[in-house]
């Protein structure tokens, strides 16, 4: 028996589904086909359309086909007036919000597929005309669609692939654990993430770590140096472990020279600044690592910047290395 | 055609495509009489935008739509850029270009192998003698020749990962460049994968070079080279258009559309499309007028319908009116007409000789739809190559931009699906107005305040149906071939 | 016309091949072909074997078959007493040794692969009983086997892909620039090596960024903590992409729990101490990262150590993180 | 056999093998009458290693080889362990035993695909029905299964990347264990990347289920398997074997040696190997007894040849001794009598059906040799498989080993190509001694002072000799047979 999967998009952008389709190593079918897992329909994947999937769901909703894992990709929009009429499912007439709200009961599992799914996400960004909110939260606060109570059959709350889009590794592997009953309450976070990624820092694993270490930071788009203080970088605060695994054969965000914009957490969204700038106080990131007690930022960093070598001084604002390393033999 | 009093039937969801979608289907008899398109979701990506300083549109615009985001990305630069004096040198024009044109033949292939073609390996067709090779290669989510697409189209998109950290949404995409330069090993990675795409693209999609395929000239060129041609999908899906006449199906107005393609295109220096702007309009091609842009939101369920707008001008505040809008899309019009615009529109405009042929020959049509992209598949690995080998390490990437002004500017770009414009306003450093026509907008329009059709609306009017049919075949080849994207629709 | 390589290997392991194998996006075979190589003869990938061989080699001393680069895996012998008889090329009654004079002399380009090739390597490990050294450099000496004044018909240097073994994208990268003209003189950095790997130093990118800023470090292999401190890490002054590149789909030598021996430099078989060990001078690490001036280390490692969250300090010599990073929602 | 008298003739370079490799031919007529194995390299590894820490041998010794470096590395740690009192943990040991086991199957990929099967490519055998599908599959750095094979082994690979920092070489294998743990989430990687080289395997080497092949009983049910197998290579292979009379080739003693795999095998408290010890002599099946192992140096250009020393009183000081020595090549004997080492002798050993039934029926030929190769190809993933579903994240990956004793060990591991032995002697915390016999060792060894001639030597005599050949296949193909490594050979 395979592990089936129901997958249903709504307020979202399609991006989850388009990285999905980027996994490797192996790639997706293989990787689903390998930890037995099974689409029961997913947009993207599906021959069915129209009646044919209307029926599926009222199987489903009958209980004649179990549903293993229903995936959610997209907020769910509740409005206008919480009727949820900003998002009727095709040829349904009945808004996507309480098609969900009903197949969550019947699911063993819940999944929120990305940060829309999750928290809302850029589609809860203010004035958030739509109402839209996530399946289990609402920003940053538990509830959502689902209720802060919600729990699946097997205890388990939604669990929450956040990341906008998500990686295809997030997605394939949380399903592949949930497949083989892997995945229990303390494999997720406090948000419901999975720990396996979310318990790394987007700072884990940045080139630019070098660079960090002694605050030679970047001053335009293209620059090598550090984006934490001015370009909006805030990875050393965002779990995510894109530097660690990487996206599309070895790309990142850091690596592709802009800021962590911290899309894995809620309200990410709405970070209170321009996105691609550090807000400052008194010279200081606002926003400092994880667990750093600003006094330690301030004296370390000011150090730093006193020791700082002229090869980093100088690589951070160009687009490629102008001082290598020195290349002498170690001494012995 | 016969004289039943036609039955209205709606058909959804639609999948294989991008986002929700319903159509209200009046059908006489054996065909389609009438169709009114629905865009069932609403998101106002637009209305986010409003108070964000600029330069957030480069977060937000591209979480528009995950299968387009880059081209979401370029049109919003382009639009900021146009606020500054900003030039981007070279490099950072064709990086852009390339990284595009890797998300439009990304998207290319999605559309043929995973969205289009699957529909022939359904048993409806299992009286063709095609049906065995279409049901190996096709079928949804086994087909050999859809786990290979997207291995091919994952290889690709390691493109993304070298040039704009990943896709979808990079930010790499900047008015003054891109955010990453690369070097001269990292340009030979790019050759190395662009030479694996092709390779794939050469044996299974099209069983010859890819030159080849970019020469076929006229209709005849095609039929010899099917005579001869060794097995591939793209010789699979010639013998399935003709056997289902794709070539009769969809003909909406012959009104196509598009903005130019590949701005410094061969030439880094030179910021002219190398694929030409310019609209067909019965059966003429004339230049592009933005400014004769109008929406038109007489059946959507938007305020401000009262009369058309500029897009720069335009609203979205959403406002339900049963009875009378019955989408959540508005109507784009130029001159005060329907347009259709994508691959097709492009070569046509272009002026690809196959495509004029077939065009000339039977109009816009499920089959020449299909054959524009094909065509693109080809063209666009090719583009590229060159691109890569114009790529000068050491030479800049970006040029800063400098504060940006007031004022107002449009952003144009062709994206996978068509032309797609965003025209942003900014005041006091922030965002007054953020209005956008994607591709699908214009190819999925409602009726106008005249009550003309939208181009599918139009496509659908006549599509056989067959007995017994709920979401008929030739609907949804025909929606399908139109490579739709409901979460640009309506944004 | 193909750009033509003849591959040869002499006082090596054949790990350098083993992993040129496994190139990938595109696979070995692809990339070559996309870049207009080809294989005169190699020892793992072509058909001809015994007199076919000979005949070419022949053929090409006679300037019959052009030879674009010769690609030398392993260090070459010069013992016993100068005549290279540790190595005669099977078959030929001939040294090895000389052998590859006579075909560089002939060659367009001469690539080093291999930090055997490159330097002597291991195989040059004392006491050297072999007398091995590389195509051009004896260690961290100018000279080797070819001699110090060595240039090829283009005027450049031996190029030393140094790498024990090598990154298939590292030797893949290199022929493909020299097939298409793309590596000059100021391409290759002091020590011959390909500068788009060797100015990046092993440190940029590697995971346990955290805990080197920290100095919280690992005590026993498979601790997560930095490795520097107590394990042998050299990263911080090794030159290599390896935590930017990866290898085997997302591998490197910290990522895989044990040290950087800066596998890439000439000499690194003689670091003069345990490799997985690293030497200490009054508490202080004797290696220190590339231009870190030792006060400043001193400064900022005791600094930041009276500073480290007890998050790293406890996951540091853990094999996996007991303490998260905290998950609240970033102050805006 | 004619009755000239013999022609001598070097033949070498060899390739597709690992490493540089000569043999003198005496060639009576139509047939090689004589033959002596030259290992050209000389690399004194050994003398390296005397006077290092000792934890330096697990630096040191994988670059012995690069094909077989997790195996040094295995039993440099297993040598070393035997130093101390550590035990390491379940997750350490079998994640040490996946690290192997892949490394094994890697090394079997590339021996049948890139190192094997391409002779039969070779237009001498233009003549043969198969060889049309030899040369597309085949054709050495061209063929369609040798791309494909070289896509399996890298994708495979990915296991080193996960487990073992990268591969050749990694420094994960430690006596107390290894130096990655990994958390469930990369346990399902490995499981995906095992699915995925499992499909591979299965879709074009066997064109059956791995489980199918491991079954195989006897020369019936092979044969019965072939008439109804669907095309694979496997089945490819068995056809050419068949018209080459590959099963009548290069037979040697039929004396087989394994020091066992897999401790630990699937119960990870369980320490004896899942695939025993043993040696086979005379057609029993004896138990394996390392003491009495000795090396003979009478025609290696080495000191100390004037009488034989078990490995741990070993010495290995070059000395060229021409008109006496040809190689730079030990002779290992056990018990006197030179063994052979490798797949076969394991299968044999362990029992496997099909593999005993051949070599019962032939003894160790060219195609047993081969086929007890094809045997682990299909066994290894299903091993992998499981050991990765006994991993158990949180539970420890590693137990220190405290302070190292001086005196003796020795540690044994089967690598790929057979029975591999390291002997380490530790004085005042200093390597005082290495001595290292690898599986090519035993198999490529030369005459000992008694004249008896190693296995190849001895399988060499009689093959056959072609009019105009300089390399006789026949002799490739028997070389190749025990997929040498002379990089191991003379280390």
């Amino acid at each position: 028996m395979t592990f089936q999967i129901l997958w249903l998009q709504s307020g979202g952008c399609g991006g989850c589904t388009m990285s999905l389709l980027c996994a490797e190593s192996p790639g997706l079918l293989s990787t689903l086909r390998g930890a037995g897992i099974s689409f029961l329909w997913h947009p993207s994947l599906s021959e069915q359309s129209g009646d044919d999937v209307q029926a599926l769901l009222d199987s489903v909703l009958a209980g004649k086909v179990a549903l293993d894992a229903l995936c959610v990709e997209g907020a769910l929009l509740r409005g206008p007036e919480g009727t949820g009429r900003f998002h009727i499912m095709g040829g349904t007439g009945r808004p996507m919000l309480t098609w969900v709200q009903a197949l969550a009961r019947v699911a063993r599992h819940v999944v929120a597929v990305g940060s829309c799914a999750a928290y809302g996400g850029i589609t809860a960004a203010s004035p958030n005309i739509l109402d839209a909110c996530g399946l289990h939260y609402d920003g940053r606060y538990p509830g959502g669609a689902l209720g802060a109570e919600f729990r699946d059959h097997t205890g388990l709350p939604v669990i929450n692939i956040a990341g906008c889009p998500t990686h295809p590794d997030w997605v394939t592997g949380t399903l592949a654990l949930l497949a083989r009953g892997q995945l229990g309450a303390t494999d997720l976070d406090p948000l419901g993430r999975p720990r396996f990624y979310a318990d790394t820092l987007v700072h884990h694993g940045c080139t630019r770590n070098e660079f960090y270490e002694y605050k030679a930071s970047a001053r335009h788009p293209s620059d090598l140096g550090c984006l934490m203080e001015n370009m909006g970088c805030i990875g050393t605060q965002a779990h995510g472990d894109c530097n660690t695994r990487l996206w599309n054969g070895g790309g990142s965000c850091t690596r592709g020279g802009y800021a962590c914009i911290n899309c894995t957490a809620p309200e990410f969204e709405e970070p209170g600044h321009p996105f691609e700038t550090t807000p400052k106080i008194a010279g200081i990131p606002v926003g400092l690592p994880t667990d750093m007690p600003k006094a330690w930022y301030v004296a370390l960093s000011s150090l730093a910047r006193a020791a700082t070598p002229e090869r980093l001084a100088r690589n951070a604002t160009e687009d490629h290395i102008v001082v290598p390393p020195s290349s002498r033999p170690l001494r012995r | 055609m016969s004289d039943t009093p036609p039955v209205r039937r709606i058909a959804g969801p639609f999948n294989r495509i991008e986002g929700d979608l319903e159509i209200l289907l009046d059908i006489a008899g054996d065909h389609v009489q009438e169709a009114r398109v629905n865009a069932t979701l609403f998101r106002g990506v637009e209305r986010m935008l409003e108070g964000r300083a600029p330069m957030d549109a480069l977060v937000i615009a591209p979480r528009i739509c995950g299968i387009c985001s880059v081209s979401q990305s370029r049109a919003a630069a382009a639009a900021l850029a146009g606020l500054s004096q900003v030039q981007a040198p070279a490099n950072g024009r064709i990086a852009a270009n390339i990284i595009l044109a890797t998300e439009n033949l990304a998207d290319l292939i999605t559309h043929f192998y995973l969205f289009f073609m699957p529909d022939f390996a359904r048993p409806d067709y299992a009286h063709h003698r095609w049906h065995g090779a279409a049901l190996r290669r096709f079928a949804a989510g086994r087909g050999q020749a859809v786990a290979a697409a997207l291995r091919t189209r994952a290889e690709l998109l390691h493109v993304m990962g070298i040039l704009a950290g990943h896709w979808p949404h990079t930010l790499a995409i900047q008015p003054g460049g891109v955010s990453r330069g690369i070097d001269a090993e990292a340009c030979q990675r790019l050759s190395g994968i662009l030479a694996s795409v092709r390779a794939d693209l050469e044996n299974n999609l099209f069983g010859v070079a890819l030159e080849t395929v970019v020469e076929l000239a006229d209709c005849a060129t095609l039929h010899t080279w099917r005579q001869h041609g060794s097995a591939s999908d793209f010789g699979l899906f010639l013998d399935i258009a003709e056997t289902l006449e794709l070539s009769t199906l969809g003909r909406a107005y012959d009104c196509f559309l598009t903005c130019g393609s590949w701005p410094g295109g061969r030439d880094p220096h030179n910021t002219t499309p190398l694929w030409p702007a310019g609209i067909v309009a019965d059966g003429a091609v004339l230049p592009f007028a933005p400014q004769d842009i109008v929406e038109d939101h007489a059946f959507a369920h938007l305020r401000d319908h009262e009369r058309v707008h500029p897009p720069a001008e335009g609203t979205t505040v959403p406002h339900l009116r049963d009875g009378t809008a019955y989408t959540w899309c508005k109507a784009p019009r130029l001159a005060g007409r329907p347009f259709e615009t994508g691959a097709i529109a492009r070569q046509l405009v272009r002026g690809q000789p196959l495509i004029r042929a077939l065009v000339a020959r039977g109009g816009g049509t499920v089959f020449s739809r299909v054959m524009a992209r094909l065509i693109e598949m080809a063209a666009l690995p090719l583009l590229m190559e060159q691109w890569v080998r114009q790529l000068e390490p050491g030479a800049p990437w970006y040029a800063p931009h400098g504060t940006l002004a007031n004022g107002q500017s449009v952003g144009f770009t062709e994206a996978a699906r068509g032309t797609l414009g965003h025209w942003l306003r900014v005041e006091n450093g922030h965002i007054a107005g953020y209005q956008i026509i994607a591709p699908t907008t214009w190819n999925f329009s409602p009726r106008d305040a005249a009550g003309v059709p939208g181009p599918l609306e139009r496509a659908l009017e006549g599509a056989p149906v067959r007995p017994g049919e709920h979401t008929p075949l030739s609907v949804q080849h025909i929606v399908r071939s139109f490579d739709p994207c409901m979460a640009c629709t309506v944004h």
